[in-house]
């Protein structure tokens, strides 16, 4: 077990599941388990000491969330993707870059294993981000 | 002779005061110039909702000098299309002034929003403090950015800065961030601190000098020499004439310069990145 | 509009950009039973359309009659000095253009999703112009296809089965006739389904991008490798970009999202011109909402601008960066925002989304979304292309019919009454 | 009046009007600005046969130069407004763009009109030439070169000047005259807006505006040459004279010509062997600027 942090580039997009379970509706456990995710290569599950579905913590500039570490066995070192939702954009600044477009594919991160952590539901999510919980 | 307006309080809704440049306000009593129309949103308010507005109106353009006080960050618009006279700037100012500037001065003792000195023609613009993005930029979809007058930032730059510049001057004294002078295609900028990525991207006519650090450039920039550069003194000591406190350290006309060319993805590829060698001496080769 | 048998044929699917127009629906009494030809996404669409639904509307969580709910939001909207309307993409054009009105009407700024989605692709083609294609054409005539920074396995699953790996009247076997290449920083799921997989270093893309216009152009670069592709692969690349018969490229927001943004686009849409000194290229956005593409078209069609139009002075101005939705959040700016087909608590930033919270929120949606968690008005809409019929734009620019197939549930009315509601009572206020 | 002994006669050299132009040549070092300006305003002594009178009429500090580097200052002048442009277009084309790393702005004062000669000699640059500024007041032509980059200003000015200011003295030998002679012109160079067209700022064949020859314009002026004294009845040259010197002073102005002849004045008196000095005039019939001797405040 190892219990390092990993430095990612942490990227966000559409998945099919998150596709899927926004038609079904955002107030739904199948939205939260679409969204409430990270997908890391494996070598990177490995420095962390961390298997599929494991809850890890990611932490950027502007705060941490933890969500369910999912394996993407393509996904290259120093890489992680989380699909677009409110997980991601919990840890996204605002600055568009005068564009009207934040950065949604490049947010320096750094991820933890977080054992026994639990993830936020889409509703406590909600209240985090109006509150302005760090 | 100077009319002084004092922000009463911070808008909680942004104002557009293109209303506040010496044209409008040369010729008025301080009463008229209260009058002036400023928008908040969709309404349409008068100068003096906002402005504490004191000191003596002038005839001409010429004799206006405005000074304006306050944290200004959420007025926007300040000096817009100006013609002549003075604004000066005490403190922090939001988006788009002095844009579209044909003649006059605007000095800024604070920092500027995004679009300071959009598609201006003329004047001159002093800025203390940093400037946002887009600085002498053109608005979206224009071919035409900056095509004249002089610009001095003290401070830093944001992003696409000279967006399109045709022609004028602008001098940095600290860093600018990325895609500096894209689609430049005329004028000359000088950065005394670090050039951020993808300078010149798509440019093609223009100079650009680097006294600072470049930690890279497109890679459809080619490297054409370092020498010393008959001009570079030229244009160093004009900025040394103008803001001596802008270069760090005297630079010798004898100094040693690496030219970049480019942008070679375009069919004409005249823009030119000059930069010291002594600090950049990865990217020659 | 009911065919025999309560099945509907060549129904029009409102999920993606794609609008795959050959969906078979069916329905018993006031059930969806069955979507055939849809993809995944699709038949959740369909078949879960009264899934999580809203049905009631609300005002501060309390249930209220429709009369009720647009009263309050008339009420905010009159006393609003600063009024944002957002969403628009997943909704018909119909409703679109009603929104345009009340923003007009209440001197208030109106932006489409367009803003972080493919508002990048706007304002490169602002700069550049655009050399477009159609979905047909491609089909028909492309023997190389390129994906750009796009996933459509995950976002438009039927793009490539529905429309690229398909024969057409030029391409006679779509799998030896035409290439499918894959440029991405990450190797997806799309990239198992295309004939060629270039990976590229994250945030490269401009630079590759540039350096594939100076190759197409005949220029010998000093770079060895620029993206991770050594120049040899890139120059090879060029070549066959240069000499197809016929290309498309297809981007997604990888492009337009990444380091660049606009600039990437811009550069993308050269390089498409570029290549048409030598051959045919066609380049298209990969549009996600299903009428995301629609909001751009009828936005322009009546205020001369796509997205980020401020109605404050009376006619439309446009500014990305100032009166784009996030951005205007972010910096603390309307006093009302008014949301329409679009969920901005999922999607925006947190800065936005906790301004938002400070403010009244109308919220018009057919589901509970994140966004009605938050507002103070929620009015629910009927799903258009399943509840009520409309027009909307595909992906390519071609306006199609959508229909209505079941009756929407009981006091449920289409965005565009919604709106056509507000409209009428506000006129009342405003005067 | 005497100054260190040496008797000034109390008459006038009399001078006119020139169309003129000023250049600021720069180079890598003071030597090589010298050395450019020096053949650019070769062969440029006497409108009689030279197509223009020029010389270098200041040394400029680094500090000083438009670009930072050594520069000497040079003046042009001619007798019609279009030889201006057509004397600073060979000059500047042929002198300075072929001298490497020399470099050439327009410095004239109080102009009268400009012409395009900086943009014209551009065009050696074949299409890579590029246009730069308003800047600093100045705008400029870069084109690129064997040596680096020339940079010339676009348009160059034409001012009207004073030209024909003189000395003539008269001394006790070569050595004396030679030695007092390249004195005087240095002390010359110390004067802004004045300079000396002939080989080294000396004269050594005064003339007369006439000739025994329908074909000549002007001839030696036997008065003023030491071998005639014996021959020639209203010889001007003094009995102890083997060596007569004239400094002619061209200037923007008539006061920088007076101040440069006040200086050439001093310096030559300084020397041993100047035995006497004078002007040249022709009673006032040729220029409209009398510059008296004894007005200069010596």
């Amino acid at each position: 077990m190892s219990s390092g942090s990993v430095k990612v580039r942490l990227v966000s997009g559409r998945t099919l599941s998150q596709g899927r379970a926004m038609e079904k509706g955002k107030i739904t456990q199948e939205y939260e388990d679409a969204v409430a995710i990270c997908e890391l290569g494996s070598k990177t599950m490995e420095a962390l000491g961390i298997e599929n579905g494991d809850i890890i913590v990611v932490k950027a500039a502007l705060g941490k969330i933890n969500v369910k570490a999912k394996l993407d066995k393509n996904l290259q070192e120093g890489m992680a993707f989380i699909p677009c939702g409110p997980y991601f954009n919990y840890l996204l600044d605002a600055y568009t870059q005068l564009t009207g477009m934040p950065g949604f594919k490049s947010l320096e991160a750094t991820i933890n294993a977080a054992p026994g952590a639990k993830i936020p539901t889409v509703k406590e999510i909600t209240q985090m981000m109006k509150e302005g919980v760090k | 002779m100077t009319v002084l307006l004092s922000l009463k309080q911070v808008p909680n809704i942004p104002i557009e005061a293109d209303s506040i440049t010496p044209t409008a306000f040369a010729g008025k009593t301080l009463a008229q110039i209260g009058k002036l129309v400023v928008m908040q949103g969709r309404n349409s308010c008068e100068l003096r909702e906002f402005f504490e507005i004191t000191g003596e109106s002038a005839d001409s353009v010429e004799e206006t000098e405005i000074v304006i006080r306050g944290d200004l960050r959420k007025v926007k618009q300040i000096g817009k299309g100006m013609n002549g006279g003075r604004i000066r700037i005490e403190g922090d100012v939001g988006m788009h002034l002095g844009a579209e500037m044909i003649a006059g001065r605007i000095t800024v003792t604070g920092s500027v929003d995004a679009y300071a000195g959009a598609e201006m023609s003329g004047g001159n613009i002093q800025i203390e403090g940093n400037a946002g993005d887009y600085l002498c930029a053109g608005y979206r979809g224009s071919p035409d950015g900056m095509k004249g007058g002089r610009v001095f930032i003290a401070g830093n730059v944001g992003n696409e800065m000279a967006l399109h510049m045709r022609k004028g001057f602008i001098a940095v004294k600290g860093n600018v961030g990325a895609m500096a002078a894209t689609r430049m295609k005329g004028g000359s900028i000088i950065v005394c601190g670090e050039l951020g990525p993808r300078a010149c991207i798509e440019a093609t006519k223009g100079m650009l000098f680097a006294l600072g650090k470049v930690s890279s450039l497109p890679p459809t920039f080619k490297y054409s020499g370092s020498s010393e550069r008959e001009f570079t003194g030229y244009y160093i000591r004009y900025l040394k004439s103008r803001r001596p406190d802008f270069l760090q350290s005297d630079i010798s006309p004898s100094e040693k310069w690496a030219k970049f060319i480019g942008d070679f993805a375009e069919a004409e590829s005249k823009m030119e990145i000059y930069t010291r060698l002594v600090l950049n001496s990865h990217l020659a080769s | 509009m009911t065919e025999a048998g309560n099945t509907f044929k060549d129904v029009v699917c409102t999920f993606c950009g794609c609008l795959c127009d050959d969906i078979i629906i069916e329905t018993e009494g006031e059930k969806i039973t069955k979507n055939t030809n849809g993809c995944a996404i699709s038949k959740e669409r369909f078949v879960g359309h009264m899934e999580n639904r809203c049905l009631q509307p609300t005002v501060k969580g309390s249930a209220v009659t429709l009369e009720k709910a647009i009263e309050r939001a008339v009420e905010i909207i009159a006393s609003s000095k600063r009024f944002l309307i957002y969403g628009l993409s997943s909704t018909e054009n119909d409703a679109q253009r009603e929104a345009y009105r009340l923003a007009e009407l209440a001197g208030g700024v109106v932006d489409n999703t367009t803003s972080v989605c493919h508002g990048p692709t706007i304002l490169g083609a602002q700069e550049s112009g655009e050399t477009t294609a159609s979905l047909a054409e491609t089909r028909h005539r492309a023997d190389i296809v390129i994906y750009w920074g796009a996933n459509p396995a995950a976002a438009h699953p039927r793009h490539i089965p529905h429309y690229i790996r398909q024969p057409g009247e030029y391409i006679k076997d779509p799998k030896k006739d035409r290439q499918i290449w894959l440029i991405d920083v990450r190797e997806t799921t799309t990239a198992r389904m295309v004939d060629r997989f270039i990976k590229i270093n994250p945030a490269t893309d401009l630079e590759v991008i540039e350096t594939l216009r100076a190759l197409i152009r005949g220029t010998k670069l000093d770079v060895v490798e620029v993206g991770g592709i050594s120049i040899k692969d890139l120059e090879q690349i060029a070549t066959t970009m240069k000499t197809a018969k016929y290309g498309v490229l297809f981007f997604g927001l990888g492009l337009t999202q990444s380091f660049g943004r606009h600039r990437n686009i811009d550069a993308a849409i050269r390089l498409i011109q570029d290549l048409n000194a030598y051959t045919k290229w066609g380049l298209m956005p990969m549009r996600g909402h299903y009428n995301v593409s629609g909001a751009n078209k009828t936005s322009t069609w009546v205020t001369g601008y796509p997205y980020a139009i401020d109605f404050a002075r009376g006619y439309p101005r446009f500014s990305p960066g100032e009166y784009t939705a996030v951005d205007m959040l972010a910096r603390g700016e309307p006093d009302v925002l008014l949301n329409i087909a679009a969920d901005p608590v999922a999607h925006f930033p947190r800065a936005a989304v906790a301004y938002l919270a400070k403010i009244p929120v109308i919220n018009i949606d057919p589901k509970f979304n994140m966004t009605s968690q938050l507002a103070e008005v929620n009015i629910p809409a009927a799903i258009a292309g399943i509840e009520c019929d409309g027009a909307a734009t595909r992906m390519d620019g071609l306006p199609l019919y959508l229909k209505k197939v079941i009756e929407p549930p009981e006091g449920v009315i289409p965005d565009r009454d919604i709106l056509r509601m507000i409209i009428k009572s506000l006129e009342k206020v405003m005067k | 009046m005497e100054i260190n002994g040496v008797p000034i006669d109390d008459t006038f050299a009399e001078a006119f009007s020139m169309h003129m132009n000023r250049t600021i040549i720069t180079a890598y070092d003071e030597d090589w600005a010298r050395t450019t300006a020096l053949e650019t305003t070769g062969f440029a002594t006497s409108v009689i046969m030279t197509p223009s009178e020029a010389g270098i009429e200041y040394i400029l500090k680094p500090d000083e130069t438009p670009d930072g580097r050594p520069g000497v200052r040079v003046i042009f002048a001619t007798g019609s407004k279009d030889g201006i442009r057509e004397q600073l277009l060979a000059r500047l084309g042929q002198c300075v763009l072929t001298s490497p790393t020399a470099c050439a702005y327009d410095d004239t004062p109080d102009v009268a009109e400009t012409y395009p000669v900086g943009k014209m000699i551009a065009m050696f640059g074949d299409g890579h030439q590029v246009k730069k500024g308003p800047i600093d007041g100045r705008t400029l032509w870069l084109l690129p070169r064997m040596s680096g980059t020339f940079v010339i200003q676009e348009s160059f000015g034409r001012t009207k000047g004073v030209a024909g200011g003189n000395i003539i003295y008269f001394c006790k030998d070569v050595e004396s005259g030679m030695a007092s002679g390249k004195a005087g012109v240095k002390a010359i160079e110390k004067v802004e807006g004045a300079y000396t067209p002939f080989p080294g700022g000396l004269v050594g064949s005064g003339s007369k505006p006439s000739s025994r020859y329908k074909v000549l314009h002007a001839s030696t002026n036997e008065r003023y040459c030491p071998t005639m004294k014996g021959i020639v009845p209203d010889t001007f040259v003094p009995k102890d004279c083997d060596f007569v010197v004239e400094i002619v002073i061209n200037g923007l102005t008539e006061k920088a010509v007076a101040e440069a002849t006040k200086a050439a004045i001093l310096e030559v008196c300084k020397h041993p062997g100047v035995i006497r000095i004078s002007a040249g005039n022709f009673g006032g019939a040729l220029g409209k600027y009398k510059i008296h001797l004894h007005e200069l405040g010596l």
